[in-house]
């Protein structure tokens, strides 16, 4: 089952990870697409121009960027067998994703005791239920990589295992790629 | 090598005219013998009293003999090649190894697409015709809002709000504005046309013009809960004289009795009902400011007697299962009461 | 290649019911998915049996009003989730690995987690009749009939639960073969190498990845308006139930062609072997069953002609609807083709390949009519529809996949199954279908809605509703015979051959039923028809040749040993937790947490534990084939 | 959900270097922060939307081809990606037609 077996020369679980992203795809299209759809249909406020802090998420958005950065240069230290820059990268993955899921909470928490919740208008709905199973997704990300960190400590997270890292590292780019689309549709076109 | 299979077909038919391919071809022909075995079928769909049904039936007729002629060729080529090409018991020849032909492939793919061709014209016609402003320049206005499981019906023009069965002039253009007041309901009589979903939060709309008088079956089409079988309606395309009669006798409140409005009243059943130029004003249920005179009960479920009206009152759940309206335990002298009353608002 | 035929090998389905549990080998897996769903379909069909009834005639009071909703909601669950899309599974498991020459799927356990996955749902699923409340607002569940309001009960929650955790199993076994096909094949197996069956199924994955999401965040606006009081389909707060409407068809057609792509495979692979000649331009039929799918996704308003999106949204799905006929009649033109001029053997899956081909004909043509609008609103939701979908659903889908279960029956089994109660089942089963839904075309065009318990006496429909009363009791019976001819031929004692019907596939070159470990050596490929060019030659001026007797194709060049995966008991205990995560939002949050505490735990468990392990007994080299 | 975590090595491609990394996270922070720029920018308010398109297309981009490794790798992963991402954008961008969010009668 190693790479060379195979018809494509890719190793099975990288591309078992492209194809779930492509039904992540799905999932979270259909998701932008009702926001989209029902942008500007909500009888009562708050809206998302009187609410969207847009200085707090730029500053969460860079923080996922960085993440992501970090994330490939933990990718290329364990496939180097460099042990202590896959730590430090690894750990700064935690990090800044630990940090991105702590803004949004905080932002949560505010639009809450501003009147906007899961109830209050469809705004409301569309919106926490997009951006908060975006956040279950850098959750399960978060929870990955310490996992990663955790073998890498161990001493488990040799070269030989890289590929691990790889597909963990595709996720993450992922959700880090569906948070650029939300910022931009969501965040910045009102 | 021509020859030796003309000489197997014949001895094939021959000897055997195999019960197989009979069997088969009675089979796969049953549709068509199902068919024949209808005589002139006169479907409602297939017998429409509207302009909007006709033109609906024009474009199934254009379909239909399409549909059938591919039908009946594509069906005649599938059972011509297994009878021809079957394999005698013992024949052990492998036979030429085609394994394509692209000019012939070609050729049926473009095929259907020109079939196609001729389908979408007039179904493209006919969706702008119908979606587009009505034919008449005046036509008669009505609201139709679905309810969990009876129709309620408005002629704002008129002044009139009635249930379930619908009265339209012959000749005139009916415009139905839409809607539903609690899940999805659909409008649809067979014989004016196709159907148009009552959405509740939104409108829709549809018209036809009814050309025959007469009374026609018409039906929610749309699942909306436990009694949606029963959510039915009927439609009078009346006369101008007989509608002219209907919408006045609709629009006269004539004072009714006041012992009978006071059994109404305290009996609760003006809490869901409507009774014009009474305090009975209530939205949940059917207005029934001349249900009288209307010929059937519940979602016309059942012919507008002394008798039905009495069961329906006695216990709404056991005529229509999960109706709305509840079993208030009245008593019989009220429900004679209340029948007399009820029967006598005209 | 068949000289492993007969070397000895350990018994396949041996072993108790814990090494059923714990299995990960593919064939195994897909033999759990047919027994599972061959069980949902009797259970279907009984539902449908008393839906019939009912409707026999007038004013009939078999079932109540509320019973009758839920049996057909019910019915279309069962039929499309737990028993045409399992069964479909079924062959797929079985058969795409020894088709492409691999010796599993690319994640064995990952499949097994797919079928416990989808086991657990569908118990989920029909535990709703034992607490007495199932689901009742249809297959399709349109809002806001779904909504707590107007459906205060569990059975919609029941139905939402558990078709989303069905979702799950699909979309992970739809990764999971995706890889395969894409990543496991054969060397020399290029992509216009891969069967017709094979490249149906790949469509078939595809979509599932594609359609599922959809409905899943369907269900989840669904899961918050019942459970958190959101308002997605709530028109008073400005939602509106026509975005479930858009988000289920958006699902709901690619489904389509989920159930009816797997059938298209089976025939493509059947008329075939019985014909003794090749597929007729089998690049045609791979690129119309691309091109069907592909179109799949944008036509789902087709079924929405009804609700009111405008002329020029109902022109454009129109249209769009109306080219996916062009793909299909491809497919139906090469069929035929494909029996043109060969020398066809009327065996019994041949009888069932081209009894789909008839009837799917007839469920086509009159999907072309759906395609107008102006013909829809009168046929839409109306007995005209219910006739259409089983054409394509009964006559397409249940046909090719009985085409399909007949055909590999000797080589999943080991046994012949028996050709006089095959063809008996065939007949019954065709007339009773044509009995059962062809009136229904009459009833539709006569204006009987669809999804009613009732109906009035004056309206004239008794008589074609008894008849097709009648005939869905012929199809029960139908489907009895062919339970006794299965249960006759488990019984018998006669080794079936491994390749009975003379095909062209590497499945044949195996044993009936192929050893644990599929292929002693991986054959190589140099042909879409590998077992036929080995056993004929080069196809030119084969007219005249006879069948060489068989001679191994391969070199005998045997690996020394052949790894297989090791049984796991974490897939199965995942997807428990899975369905008790999913299921628990029935009972309490603590049951939520317990199901998601047990996932995790699993999960990890089977992360970490590797996929073949020591003590495992691995295979020798061949030919002797037996266990070391 | 890793399957056999212990057989496969890292196919280890041609894959950018560490400079490349630290170049793509630079210009992705200058996109972001341009993005931010736009949007408090009055006299852009006619063309924010294509402008966000484009520059939010562009970290998209620079993400999947670099950090994703798209760039270096088998086509048949851009295949199977773009397949996902091609329909999820054909659908969006019909649900909004249909809901009159763009097109003809929208708002915006």
């Amino acid at each position: 089952m190693d790479a060379h077996a195979t018809t494509f020369g890719v190793p099975s679980r990288k591309m078992a990870m492209w194809v779930f992203i492509a039904s992540e795809c799905m999932f979270f299209g259909s998701l932008i697409a009702t926001y989209l759809s029902y942008e500007g249909k909500s009888l009562v406020g708050p809206t998302p121009r009187e609410i969207l802090n847009i200085p707090l998420t730029s500053v969460s958005t860079f923080v996922l960027l960085m993440s992501s950065l970090a994330m490939v240069l933990a990718l290329e230290a364990v496939q180097t067998g460099n042990r202590r820059g896959a730590r430090m990268w690894l750990g700064a993955v935690v990090v800044l994703g630990g940090l991105f899921l702590a803004g949004q909470v905080y932002e949560f928490r505010e639009f809450y005791h501003e009147g906007l919740t899961l109830q209050q208008n469809l705004f409301g709905a569309t919106f926490f239920v997009l951006t908060g199973f975006h956040g279950a997704h850098v959750t399960v990300g978060v929870i990955w990589m310490v996992t990663l960190l955790v073998m890498s400590l161990r001493g488990q997270l040799g070269p030989e295992r890289s590929l691990d890292v790889e597909v963990a590292g595709l996720y993450w780019h992922f959700v880090d790629v569906v948070w650029i689309v939300i910022f931009t549709v969501v965040y910045l076109i009102q | 090598m021509l020859v030796s299979i003309r000489l197997q077909t014949a001895e094939a038919v021959s000897r055997e005219r195999s019960t197989l391919s009979k069997t088969l071809l009675a089979a796969l022909l049953l549709p068509i013998a199902g068919c024949a075995a209808v005589e002139s079928p006169d479907w409602r769909t297939l017998r429409p009293v509207s302009d909007f049904g006709v033109l609906v039936l024009d474009v199934y007729g254009d379909l239909f003999w399409w549909t059938a002629g591919i039908f009946v060729v594509v069906e005649l080529l599938l059972i011509y090649a297994l009878v021809r090409y079957r394999s005698r018991s013992g024949d052990s020849e492998v036979p030429d190894q085609v394994h394509g032909f692209t000019a012939l492939e070609i050729g049926w793919t473009l095929l259907p697409a020109a079939i196609l061709f001729f389908i979408a014209i007039p179904t493209v016609r006919t969706i702008f015709l119908l979606q587009g402003a009505p034919p008449d320049r005046d036509p008669l206005e009505i609201t139709v809002i679905g309810h969990q499981w009876w129709w309620e019906f408005r002629y704002p023009e008129l002044g009139i709000v009635t249930a379930n069965e619908l009265h339209v002039p012959v000749g005139r253009t009916a415009s139905l504005t839409l809607t539903s007041a609690d899940v999805i309901h659909s409008f649809w009589v067979p014989q004016i046309g196709g159907k148009r979903d009552l959405n509740p939060g939104s409108e829709n709309r549809l018209w036809f013009t009814p050309t025959e008088p007469g009374v026609y079956h018409g039906q929610c089409a749309e699942l909306c809960g436990t009694s949606h079988a029963n959510m039915r309606m009927r439609l009078f395309v009346d006369d101008s004289a007989s509608f002219a009669q209907w919408s006045a006798a609709m629009r006269a409140t004539a004072a009714p009795d006041s012992a009978g409005v006071m059994t109404f009243l305290i009996s609760g059943c003006a809490a869901c009902h409507t009774i014009a130029g009474t305090p009975a004003q209530g939205k949940v249920g059917p207005d029934l400011t001349s249900v009288g005179s209307r010929t059937t009960l519940a979602s016309s479920m059942i012919p507008n007697t002394p008798e039905m009206m009495a069961a329906w009152l006695r216990s709404p759940d056991s005529v229509k299962p999960g109706a709305l309206m509840p079993d208030l335990n009245l008593d019989e002298q009220r429900i004679a009461d209340l029948v007399e009353f009820l029967e006598g608002l005209r | 290649m068949s000289a492993h035929a007969t070397a000895a090998h350990p018994p396949l389905y041996a072993g108790g019911l814990r090494s059923w549990l714990t299995t990960v080998d593919h064939k195994r897996i897909g033999v759990l998915y047919g027994v599972s769903a061959l069980f949902y379909f009797v259970v279907g069909g009984v539902e449908a049996l008393i839906i019939r009834l009912q409707l026999a005639s007038p004013t009939a009071d078999v079932v109540g009003a509320d019973t009758f909703n839920q049996l057909f909601t019910m019915h279309g669950t069962t039929m499309v989730f737990l028993v045409l899309m399992p069964l479909s599974a079924a062959l797929f498991n079985y058969m795409i690995p020894l088709m492409i020459g691999a010796r599993d799927v690319a994640f064995p356990r990952l499949n097994a987690f797919s079928f416990w996955t989808f086991f657990f749902g569908s118990v989920l699923l029909n535990l709703s009749f034992f607490v007495g409340d199932p689901p009742d607002a249809g297959w399709f569940g349109y809002a806001n009939l779904t909504s707590k309001q107007y459906n205060p009960g569990m059975g919609i929650d029941f139905w939402l639960l558990s078709v989303q955790i069905m979702g799950i199993a699909s979309i992970a076994s739809a990764v999971n073969f995706t890889v395969t096909i894409l990543n496991m094949r054969a060397p020399g197996m290029s992509l216009m190498r891969v069967p017709l069956f094979v490249w149906m199924a790949l469509v078939v994955q595809v979509l599932m990845l594609l359609a599922f999401p959809p409905i899943t965040v369907a269900f989840i606006f669904l899961m918050f308006d019942r459970f958190f009081g959101t308002h997605f389909y709530i028109p008073s707060a400005g939602g509106t139930p026509i975005l479930w409407q858009h988000l289920f068809w958006i699902f709901g057609h690619p489904e389509v062609y989920i159930l009816i792509l797997p059938s298209f495979g089976v025939v493509s692979e059947v008329l075939p072997t019985f014909a003794r000649k090749p597929l007729f331009g089998a690049p045609f039929m791979i690129f119309s069953g691309i091109l069907i799918g592909f179109l799949g996704f944008g036509v789902w308003s087709h079924h929405m002609f009804t609700t009111g999106l405008g002329a020029v949204a109902d022109t454009a799905f129109s249209l769009a609807t109306m080219l996916i006929a062009i793909p299909t009649g491809v497919k139906i033109f090469n069929w035929i083709a494909t029996l043109w001029g060969g020398h066809i053997r009327f065996r019994t899956p041949l009888y069932f390949a081209v009894g789909m081909v008839g009837l799917f004909i007839i469920g086509g043509l009159s999907g072309i009519m759906h395609a107008s609008p102006p013909v829809d609103i009168q046929q839409h939701d109306s007995y005209f529809v219910v006739a259409h979908l089983h054409y394509v659903f009964f006559g397409g889908t249940v046909f090719g996949l009985f085409a399909g279960i007949y055909y590999w029956w000797p080589k999943v089994t080991g046994r012949m199954i028996g050709e006089g109660l095959g063809k008996l089942h065939f007949w019954l089963m065709v007339v009773g279908m044509n009995l059962t839904f062809f009136p229904m075309h009459f009833l539709g065009l006569d204006g009987m809605p669809r999804r009613i318990y009732t109906y009035a006496t004056d309206l004239g429909w008794e008589r074609w509703n008894m008849i097709a009363t009648v005939g869905a009791f012929l199809i029960a019976v139908s489907v009895l015979v062919f339970f006794v001819n299965a249960a006759r031929s488990l019984a018998s004692k006669t080794q079936a051959p491994a390749d009975p019907w003379d095909a062209a596939t590497l499945e044949w070159t195996v044993s009936s039923p192929p050893p644990e470990y599929n292929f002693a050596v991986v054959p190589t490929v140099n042909s879409a028809r590998p077992f036929w060019l080995h056993k004929y030659g080069p196809t030119r001026d084969i007219s005249t040749r006879t069948k060489a007797q068989g001679t191994p194709a391969q070199p005998d060049n045997p690996p020394t040993r052949i790894d297989l995966p090791s049984p796991s008991s974490w897939p199965i205990l995942a997807a428990l937790g899975l369905a008790l995560l999913g299921g628990g939002a029935l009972v309490g949050l603590w049951m939520v947490l317990f199901g998601a505490a047990v996932l995790v735990f699993c999960v990890y468990r089977w992360a970490f534990q590797p996929l073949e392990r020591t003590g495992h007994p691995t295979f020798g080299p061949a030919p002797s084939g037996g266990s070391s | 959900m890793a399957e056999h975590p212990t057989h496969e090595t890292a196919h280890a491609g041609a894959h950018a270097s560490k400079g490349t990394y630290w170049l793509i996270a630079l210009v992705l922070g200058i996109l972001t922060l341009l993005e931010v720029a736009v949007f408090y920018v009055p006299l852009l308010h006619s063309v924010i939307v294509p402008i966000l398109l484009v520059l939010s297309s562009a970290k998209f981009a620079l993400v999947a081809m670099f950090f994703m490794h798209l760039k270096f790798d088998k086509p048949i992963l851009t295949t199977l990606f773009a397949g996902g991402l091609v329909v999820a954008t054909a659908i969006i961008l019909s649900m909004m037609l249909l809901f009159g969010t763009i097109g003809p009668g929208a708002h915006m």
